[in-house]
């Protein structure tokens, strides 16, 4: 099993909840984090100074996944979140040694 | 808009202010033109801050409890408001003011201003029954809300409508009555100016029958009985809140000279000198217990001195008046630590505020009245039968606003039961009986980032 | 300060309150004295009322929107009031109130103590020119802001600040003329006595127009035409500015006596009263509808109840104010639902609430004033004939504001683009249109843990 | 009630208003009854107004910091407001209206009705001491409140309470004596009507010597002296702050005629005008320089042309207001931007808005009063004379200010320090000070899922 | 060493945090996130209109342990996590190269 | 490729972005997280009452870099995080798989 972790932008969240839900991805989690990067962030302004925000906000996605299906989910996000404009943002896919569902015990893939 | 003004005083009655220096008649009384005018603009403008008021009381309710049930504060605060000035339109102010017996008024149902003869208790004031009406309405309305703080986040919405209801209906207009429409407690000369015991104590009394039958909320009290602080969620909000009541009271109280008294001027300063005194000796005190200035506390302690000096205001002294600040500023602390220890769960301290130093509030009048007060009096034994006239009037209220609100409580509750269920409860009032959040925006859904 | 008291009122030709009895002079005009200072008085502190409403109708907007676009609500509620207030100063007040023709003022620029002959409209009040002035702008920065809710999240800053100027300068004061300012209105007997359709369904109105030229906020709506809520973030504040508003009408409604009348106690009592009622139905139809206390839709119906009888607040019974709440709370609801069909993306509700409630509010005047509607009229005919007179200021005065504005913005459409990008769009207008964030601290730089 | 209050009156030694067209007599002096009635209306009114400044002050500066000191901000505003109340009453208004000498008054310490004689700065107004008292003492709360948002987030708690009883028993009331209470200043010929200079650059220029002594905010500047903005948690609720105070300095101005005057129409239209030509200056101002609609200097614009106008409110045409309004707005910005440069941390930039466009509005009227002003006075000579009057003012009361501040800050730095330490700045005064946070619920350990 | 993160109902959060206390699991790290998963969310109502939340929030644990608690670990967060109503949420395990103390500079297992 | 996650005190977060960024680690992404460890929280006061907060704010930075460049990563962020005070953090290092970069599509070290 996997886990394939991926930073986007926000407005993208929801229609890659769509496709993935299409192609049967049935859980994921997803957290408010904030990025640096190559998007170097804007400056803001306040009572007449200007300001560096150097972390731009994104959100990240977290999908364990059976190996096999890693793969067309990394596309499929690749497909929905890019715009092609910096800041697109990125996916990591790690490692996972096993998985329980806390309702029922059930554990490794029957548990994803 | 000009032809409007004298067509509708025509029509309701009044006459418009004529020349300068003549007689109008207001609801068929004689008075001085000029003057009924600013009599009722000085009710007016009372009533509006009244009114403020239920934003003051909104905001602290939801600034001192939790973001899942911010909205069901919110619809609470407007709800009662509706069902309040329409109920107390329709039955409320016809019971409180209407001419009837010792216990209640039966004459003046659904106010209008040609029913001048059914309030025998305003004849007093110049002003015109609808500005009566008015002011005292809003008046309603608060003692109703006072509730709203004390069983929030637990009771169901449509029992907290019937609650609502049964105050501005029955509840606070039968104990007016006796107090200030004409009814036995008056005559025997209680005193309470603008309502420490009449409007606050009310609330605060049904508020704790309301809650003694709901219980504390989950989480509320460990097993071994120790009480659980559940921190508010907006302090910024609550202060704001607190802030917005202490201007309302300069309505509250001097408006309810409900005429354009000069004496306005010294119960200004009586209500914002015990508020003062109050919120710095709240301070003070959890300062001495804890070595932390303690924000919850010390407003509370602001509203405590402005309930406190309610009854008072127009009778006591500014030394009468940061006494009686001192001593409802620390009454309010140990009293709310007072309804921890006994696991009753008051989640704004609206018991303490309103109910206890209500009464505290009603019975130092009885000897800070700076003409009959037992310290003031010529004669001490004057001075005691007034404080007696007080302690007993002050009895017979809470007794009166407690048990009648226990009684309805628990047949509701028998009927249809009070609480949300414990789900419901850990979800919120806002999913379960709003199917809304408060702060929508601060799920991910909508973020705003690019 | 004393010293200068006298002096000013010298300067400005005015006497100052003489002896008791004594006639003063006001702008040329003689009243009584203690007279014209209450009528000032009152004035003014309606005045400040409805100025607050300001901050209600900031409260409401940003708190039914998104956080990313809650600095630009608050911006444009600020700019609105300050371009509005200038700009009506020079020139709005003399197209509304100036002696003119029946369709506008011609006369009065830059409003100043003097010019007492300019503004023939008004000599119905004793109040001075500066008192009627002030009184009157802050009625044409709620014409103005009303648009501002319903345009919200798309419109380019610098657009909105055009269109706010236009309004306060021409729609608004136009049609003021028309029914108060001595046109063709009034003098048919077209009666809106605090401006249910001259104020809000001019602003209501003029924001269909904004709107259909703006399009929807992008994700509104799905390619199938279902619309899609896009909850507001914050609640408790527009709740407040809901209870602010209410607070405000107490200005609006009474304060358009523009004299200490008592007949204010009556129309304070018409104008809670709808708003109750309104509040209520809205409640209980959205509960009928969905089985739960939809919040935002008893906050809108608060609000339309308050516009509804604005109309007809002196010239209704309670009965009457109860029935006009009554039916504007069950309009408002369909009306947003209707608009939500139509593909008409209106955040706040501003165009059923101030549009259509106006509208609706003025036409049950016509049956239901109590000297002149068609339930109450000594013949049926007149009744009749009242509610045409009715009809025919709501369907002149709404073209006049929808057409109007609809001009206009097609014309800065064209030239300047009325619309941020889509991008802009998804950011937020905080961050496009004024490099801000509302919540700066909620932020990961500024945290406050350690 | 209505015993209670023939009871007060006479209690307290005044008359009731008799009948219509008697004197009455109020604190011994004899003014028509009505009158009098009429005034302390107003007066109380107006004072309710600048109550509510309290709750503006409150928002702007806690909308203008940080999250984690938004409980201290609303402890040091409720706890200003209590212990400014008290030590004005026990002692600030007697030193500032109590008869004395030039420099400061000696009698009417803890005000009550019956020391008419011991302010006879006052004798000019006819309502009775308490009413003239309520005014006044919120005026000296505004004062003290000032000087709260420029040391926040850094400085201690009880600090602040000190300094906060040093402004209102001494400081503001000995230059406040000298303008308005029979001292030098006054004989001299000093104008400022409602306290550009005695209020505002009086808490403004003791804000800077507090903030002087106390250094900035960790994280202020870089170490090359580079500024770094620190942006405020909740722009909302700052904007509702303004929009607060904005209302409350329709109290403030008008209401400082402390008389039912019908020029209140007039000022109210002066202040207005300058507010909103200021807020549009300053967000031309920062948009020329950013290309950015800044909400934060806009909101700063609108209050320094409040502050600008407070002087000359009633000395000044609309014109004049307008070019007071707009020179203010400039001012600030570039004030704000200077004071960045020289490395003084002012967070709200109270310093700038009450300091340096009170002192420039004080300025100004040397120029625009009406009657006297250098550009209307008959001979120039005149104006310029008055014009040197105000310099002379101004010079005096901000050195008092300012020096006084200094002095005692200075002292209790050296005994206690003034400053809490970098790891409870880090922290957040909320935790340190308070034990607590302003948005707890925002913590996992509440918060609402299922 | 594992990594264990546990995606919980929030309100079971203060009874984990006394368990695995009790048990003498001596640090974790708490986050808010929003789940999607078999709990399909609920309808909310927005000026009347309904509207479907799709995300639920729930609180991630995040606690690094030795390979020998693990399990035991587990079935500590599946006992007191455990409603038997969908959406109880999940539990990941993965693997952990090294974990350093800041304060300390400490490696590997003394650091956890 | 590691995935570095230090968990540091929210005030550091600036120098450490700062130091990151002068060594050239071009990306990263923080999140609000809330600790239980060794620093054992606090009391808060609430109207009259005192109560425990067990759990500290801390920010989580995540950093995913070529396996080379991770002891001086860590070594970074000790410098600059350590205060020598309770609290002061954890460093955990995990293997990742595989990194995406959305935009481009780039794979693996290139898309770091
Ligand atoms: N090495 C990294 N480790 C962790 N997060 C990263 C890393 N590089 C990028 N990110 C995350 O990905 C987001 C997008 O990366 P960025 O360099 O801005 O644009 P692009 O995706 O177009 O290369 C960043 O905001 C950050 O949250
Ligand atoms: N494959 C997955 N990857 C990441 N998170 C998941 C995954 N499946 C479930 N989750 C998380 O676990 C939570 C609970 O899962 P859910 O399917 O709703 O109920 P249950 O735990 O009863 O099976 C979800 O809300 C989501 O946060
Ligand atoms: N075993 C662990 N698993 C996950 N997070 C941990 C663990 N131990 C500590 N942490 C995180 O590290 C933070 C600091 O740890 P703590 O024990 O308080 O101090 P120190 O870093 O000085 O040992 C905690 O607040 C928590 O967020």
């Amino acid at each position: 099993m996997k886990k394939i972790e991926a930073i986007i932008k926000p407005f993208k969240l929801e229609a890659i909840k769509d496709a993935l839900n299409d192609m049967n991805v049935l859980g994921m989690t997803v957290m408010e984090v904030k990025g640096f990067g190559q998007q170097k962030g804007h400056t803001e302004l306040y009572r007449g100074a200007e300001y560096q925000i150097n972390f731009v906000p994104k959100v990240k996605v977290e999908i364990v996944a059976a190996e096999d299906n890693v793969e067309l989910i990394v596309e499929t996000i690749i497909r929905i979140a890019k715009t092609g404009k910096v800041g697109d943002g990125k996916i990591f896919i790690s490692p996972v040694d096993d998985v329980v569902r806390i309702r029922t015990g059930e554990r490794s893939s029957s548990a994803i | 808009m000009k032809k409007h003004i004298v067509l509708t005083v025509l029509i309701l009655g009044w006459f418009a202010l004529p020349a300068f220096g003549l007689e109008g008649k207001i609801d068929g009384k004689a008075v001085p033109a000029i003057n009924y005018a600013l009599d009722t603009i000085w009710v007016l403008v009372a009533a509006v801050l009244v009114f403020f008021m239920q934003a003051g009381f909104a905001l602290v309710e939801s600034g001192f409890t939790r973001a899942k049930n911010a909205v069901n504060i919110m619809m609470k605060n407007m709800i009662d408001l509706s069902v309040g000035t329409i109920s107390f339109w329709l039955f409320g102010f016809a019971i409180m003011f209407g001419t009837g017996n010792a216990f209640f008024g039966t004459s003046g149902f659904f106010v209008s201003a040609d029913q001048v003869d059914a309030y025998a208790s305003l004849s007093w004031t110049s002003v015109p029954v609808m500005a009566a009406f008015i002011f005292q309405a809003v008046f309603a309305a608060t003692a109703a809300t006072i509730i709203s703080g004390a069983v929030a986040e637990r009771i169901k919405f449509s029992i907290y409508m019937m609650i609502s209801a049964a105050v501005t209906i029955v509840i606070y207009p039968v104990s007016g009555h006796w107090g200030w429409g004409g009814g036995w407690l008056g005559d025997l000369g209680f005193s309470d100016f603008a309502g420490s015991t009449i409007v606050h104590a009310v609330g605060g009394f049904a508020a704790l029958a309301a809650v003694l039958v709901l219980g504390p909320r989950k989480g509320k009290f460990r097993s071994n009985g120790e009480a659980i602080p559940i921190p508010g969620h907006n302090i910024p909000l609550a202060t704001l809140g607190v802030l917005i009541l202490w201007m309302g009271w300069f309505g509250f109280n001097p408006g309810s000279t409900m005429a354009a008294d000069v004496s306005v001027g010294h119960i200004a300063v009586t209500t914002t000198l015990s508020a003062s005194a109050a919120s710095l000796t709240a301070f003070f005190v959890t300062f001495l217990l804890y070595k932390k200035a303690d924000v919850g506390m010390t407003l509370n302690g602001a509203l405590a001195g402005l309930v406190g000096i309610t009854a008072g205001c127009a009778g006591v002294t500014g030394v009468g008046a940061l006494i009686i600040g001192i001593i409802s500023g620390v009454v309010v602390v140990f009293s709310v630590l007072a309804l921890d220890k006994m696991k009753i769960d008051d989640p704004v301290g609206a018991i303490s505020v309103h109910g206890v130093c209500g009464v505290v509030g009603t019975l130092l009048l009885g000897f800070l009245d700076s003409s009959s007060g037992v310290f003031y009096a010529e004669k001490t034994a004057d001075g005691l039968l007034f404080l007696g006239v007080q302690a007993v009037g002050v009895v017979s209220i809470v007794a009166w606003a407690f048990i009648a609100t226990f009684i309805f409580v628990k047949i509701i509750d028998t009927l249809f039961k009070l609480r949300v269920t414990e789900e419901e409860e850990f979800q919120g009032l806002d999913f379960s009986e709003h199917g809304a959040s408060a702060y929508a925006d601060f799920n991910i859904r909508q973020s705003g980032g690019f």
